[in-house]
């Protein structure tokens, strides 16, 4: 009796035709979609692949979480979103989020609104590998301070040789 | 605080995972609430983040860090998510 | 000498495939983008195909003329736009912008500027065809108005058999 | 007023071009600026817009409702556009 969810979780590449095509609707005057991909370098350094660690039963249900809270503010048709788990290689898509609505306005917010929520919220971890043979999880050091989604400096890394000083409010780095 | 000690499993991801070395153990405890429980195995495996930038899953529900412990509960230790 | 145009106008269906490929870039962690399609009525009335009349010449210098605006604007790295012209059915893309930047907030931002302006100053005409037989160009009461693209209300029919007492500041209607 | 009189090119689209039920034709006019020639044939075709809810082009250029008009200038004119 569950509805199917809205959110998924994919150990494979994101099949965006397919996951598109589950929200065409005639009454859709506008489609805005989000891809997040893999990119070369973060915070400065050269990055050459990325694992993405997850756990699957809460992503998902806090993804249909998120997407229902979307339904609920914007005036929106329908909303999905996938994730990847596992090894990315550059330019790879980690997360899609698409949204049919009938108007561009509630489309865009909608769109936006789900992408800052999954980054934040969904239990995700990113583990980069960088060009010279170090690697780490990516945390967010701006988490407290949510109110700053996607701010320049959000990202850090916590390396794995950091010692128990790390240990302090805020985060400490490898670097 | 005469706590009874009870059984649980601890599971870890990402970063705890590595620093304790293993994805999940049991321990035996006498935390009554995941908060307590993570100070426990901060000390023990290291984990140098705060419980307030982490979150909690028990029995695959997120949870509350103060809501009560019960035996054979599966607690869930996530660190801070990738964020931007 | 002259720069491919980032703008294009095409009278088949839209391959937003290979329009996005063109984009593909190893620095860009985010990618956004809106399709505009026919949807099935508009302010109220059944819409069953629309047709798209375009000045091409000056549809592509004003589009690529938009573009180069985000680009200075925001801290983006490329952006496309494609818009389609003559006769379209329910559900086809009638117009696509896709934007790759770094970081998501630049993204979202420029996909958002160029639809609006794409909107509001391209030479594009959309005529309506409705279930009940009739049909009438669309038009934008609220293009003194600017301010509030994409404003619900913000579309209006100029029907075809209104007469001269339509020539009053605003728009009347034929319905 | 004694403009001269020049011969331009008007072209229409959407709108303009069914109720002008043409899409271009010459015009013999005096008039100094695409603005006063839109009056002119907003007359005579019944053209229901105001200029300032349109565009014109000059030779596929857009251009100022108030420049100069040239013999041989080939003037578009530009209904309202779809906008939202």
């Amino acid at each position: 009796m569950e509805q199917t969810a809205r959110m998924s979780v994919t150990a494979s590449a994101l099949d965006i035709a397919t996951l598109q095509a589950a929200l065409d609707d005639a009454r859709a005057g506008g489609y805005a979609s989000f891809e997040g991909r893999v990119r070369d370098r973060n915070e400065g350094r050269e990055v050459c692949a990325l694992h993405y660690e997850v756990h699957a039963p809460i992503c998902i249900s806090e993804g249909d979480r998120i997407i229902a809270e979307a339904l609920a503010r914007f005036d929106i048709l329908d909303a999905r979103c996938s994730h990847r788990t596992g090894d990315l290689e550059l330019g790879e898509v980690a997360v899609w989020v698409g949204v049919t609505a009938r108007h561009r306005d509630a489309a865009f917010a909608a769109c936006r609104y789900i992408i800052d929520e999954v980054k934040h919220r969904l239990p995700i971890w990113k583990k980069e590998f960088y060009v010279d043979g170090d690697s780490g999880w990516v945390n967010c050091a701006g988490c407290a301070g949510h109110a700053h989604p996607g701010a320049p400096g959000d990202a850090r890394v916590a390396g794995l040789s950091a010692g128990q000083d790390r240990r302090v409010r805020g985060v400490a780095h490898s670097r | 605080m005469s706590a009874a000690v009870k059984a649980v499993t601890a599971e870890y991801f990402a970063v705890f995972r590595e620093q304790a070395g293993t994805d999940r153990e049991t321990v035996e405890t006498a935390a009554e609430t995941p908060a307590a429980l993570y100070q426990e195995l901060a000390a023990r495996h290291g984990f140098a983040e705060h419980a307030e930038r982490c979150k909690v899953a028990v029995n695959d529900t997120l949870s509350d860090w103060h809501s009560p412990l019960a035996e054979g509960d599966r607690v869930l230790f996530f660190p801070p998510v990738a964020g931007g």
